[in-house]
């Protein structure tokens, strides 16, 4: 127990918090599009410091930390915007209280229905 | 030693409950998501017992592949899902 | 630890045995019997699992000479390896034979499907 | 109803005898003999480190065969049931289209996907991975190929080619154990090389590379055809 595990332990609690208030966000949130933002932005920052805990406590494992992390952060974006994606052409509405709808002003442009 | 109880006993918690889900939940696709969830925790299962290789298969195949297969043939079979 | 994962596996056996035996849906037969599947698996595991002892892999922690002492089965590990992969397979196959069922009947009902009784 | 109460009941007796089971079951203090020969014999006869590598692919290797087998008869059984649509009825379908982040992001991952995979499959006699954990990221890989791209209905060539060449290559691999070493399968045929490295074990990496190829073509396929499934009216 030296002083590299007791920041990494730290950075790995700060990284858990992340993911807390990310799972408290999926709850709190009102609608598909809200949630997923809270899922997505919570969860890649909470990963990635989460990780970043361990590489401090055992810096051996700092290269197949990087690989990891670099794998987080290609596909965590691209899957829920694909998500988000999909929920908004199956026709899921947003919540009462959002004010744009971008997609929806793209698609109308393009003749699309 | 009492950490790994502890964490096994809420994994197989959850696996059972997934269980019950995906045979009883009236959504097909929450059925086969329920199901996907069971190998998923069987795989941390089999980490903590000591096989990582096992586990490694079971995380790609059963919860990844398989869940997919579902998913293609329940996209063909919608309407009959009742009857 | 390993009672509760044995436990746990013969618990789902059973519950993906009742998935079969009860539901009238041919994809629901299918989900109980990958929950069988994976039931088995942690049983197998289970068993081959020993108390203390590390994954049967050789390196810094384990050297050769003391390894028998210090691993745990590996031969059903061997057999979940394979067992998963032909799991897999044989659910493909199920899906398969439904999809060719529900396009022929337009129902997946199993009770339907009345051409075999008597 | 009765028949309902049949299930229970029979529901019931298995219950009791697996509890049965579950009851008389103590663990064991030490491996059984079979598992204390691997043990003990198998790093110095094989050199390889993960001992699970080495009963699958060696001491059972003609499991390991017979299971590919099914493998390959599942899919052809598959192929059989459903057939697939033509290029023509591909074009035909209008899709909705994926979206530009997605093609992007696709075409830098599947490469990094494909070589992680086989990574997976090389290292499979020093780490935990070997040929069906590799075979099933290659697979997944396609998988996400075909997600980014519903319209194409290539490539089925290319997977029918691996597959069959990676098959004859391992049986071919198989034969030239009974000649050269000891049996059918055995992986002597190369030098067993220092333990630990990756040019070791003998012919073990080249085996698990050529099962990896074998899985990953095999589930390709059949995710492919069930994908492009065509209902006959």
């Amino acid at each position: 127990m030296n002083t590299l595990h007791i920041i990494g332990g730290a950075v790995s609690i700060l990284g858990a918090l992340f993911l807390l208030l990310a799972s408290i966000g999926l709850i709190r949130m009102p609608d598909v599009y809200n949630r997923m933002q809270a899922g997505t932005k919570a969860t890649t920052f909470g990963t990635i410091m989460f990780l970043a805990g361990i590489g401090i406590a055992s810096p051996g494992w700092i290269p197949k930390l990087i690989v990891l992390v670099v794998f987080i952060v290609l596909t965590n974006p691209i899957s829920s915007h694909i998500l988000a994606r999909a929920a908004h052409f199956a026709g899921v509405p947003l919540a009462d209280r959002s004010v744009t709808d971008k997609l929806a002003e793209h698609r109308q442009k393009a003749g699309d229905k | 030693m009492s950490f790994f109880l502890v964490l096994t006993v809420v994994l197989c918690a959850v696996m059972l409950g997934s269980a019950g889900m995906a045979l009883y939940h009236k959504n097909l696709a929450a059925t086969v998501i329920a199901a996907g969830l069971v190998s998923l925790v069987a795989s941390i299962i089999y980490l903590i017992l000591a096989a990582p290789d096992v586990a490694m298969t079971e995380a790609a195949i059963g919860s990844g592949l398989s869940t997919v297969m579902f998913f293609y043939v329940l996209k063909r079979v919608r309407g009959g899902e009742n009857g | 630890m390993e009672y509760v994962a044995l436990a746990t596996g013969l618990i789902l056996v059973i519950l993906g045995l009742y998935g079969i035996v009860a539901q009238r849906n041919i994809f629901r037969i299918i989900i109980g019997f990958s929950i069988f599947d994976t039931g088995l698996h942690v049983v197998l595991v289970s068993i081959a699992y020993l108390k203390n002892r590390t994954a049967p892999i050789l390196d810094e922690a384990v050297s050769k000479g003391e390894a028998a002492s210090k691993i745990v089965d590996p031969v059903p590990q061997a057999l979940v390896l394979t067992a998963i992969v032909i799991g897999v397979a044989i659910t493909a196959l199920m899906l398969t034979f439904a999809l060719k069922m529900y396009e022929k009947r337009k129902t997946l009902d199993i009770e339907k499907f009345e051409d075999l009784k008597w | 109803m009765v028949k309902k109460l049949v299930a229970i009941a029979i529901l019931a007796g298995i219950a009791f005898m697996l509890y049965g089971l579950f009851a008389s079951y103590t663990q064991k203090e030490t491996l059984p003999k079979t598992s204390r020969y691997y043990a003990i014999k198998g790093p110095d006869e094989l050199g390889s480190a993960n001992l699970v590598t080495s009963v699958v692919v060696t001491y059972r290797g003609l499991d390991t065969l017979g299971e590919v087998t099914i493998l390959f008869t599942v899919a052809s059984i598959i192929g059989f049931f459903l057939r697939s649509r033509t290029k023509r009825e591909a074009r035909a379908e209008n899709p909705r289209e994926t979206s530009e982040i997605l093609h992007t992001g696709v075409a830098f991952l599947v490469p990094i996907i494909f070589v992680f995979g086989a990574y997976v499959f090389i290292g499979g006699h020093l780490s935990p991975g070997g040929g069906f954990q590799g075979g099933a990221i290659i697979a997944s890989g396609t998988l996400l190929l075909f997600l980014a791209q519903p319209k194409t209905s290539g490539g089925h060539t290319l997977i029918t080619f691996v597959e069959s060449v990676s098959g004859i290559a391992y049986v071919g691999i198989g034969i030239a154990g009974i000649f050269l070493a000891n049996g059918f399968l055995d992986n002597r045929i190369l030098p067993v090389g220092e333990f630990g490295t990756i040019f070791s074990a003998g012919a073990i990496p080249i085996i698990y590379s050529l099962i990896g190829l074998k899985v990953g073509a095999e589930l390709s396929a059949i995710l492919y055809k069930l994908k492009d499934a065509k209902e006959d009216a």
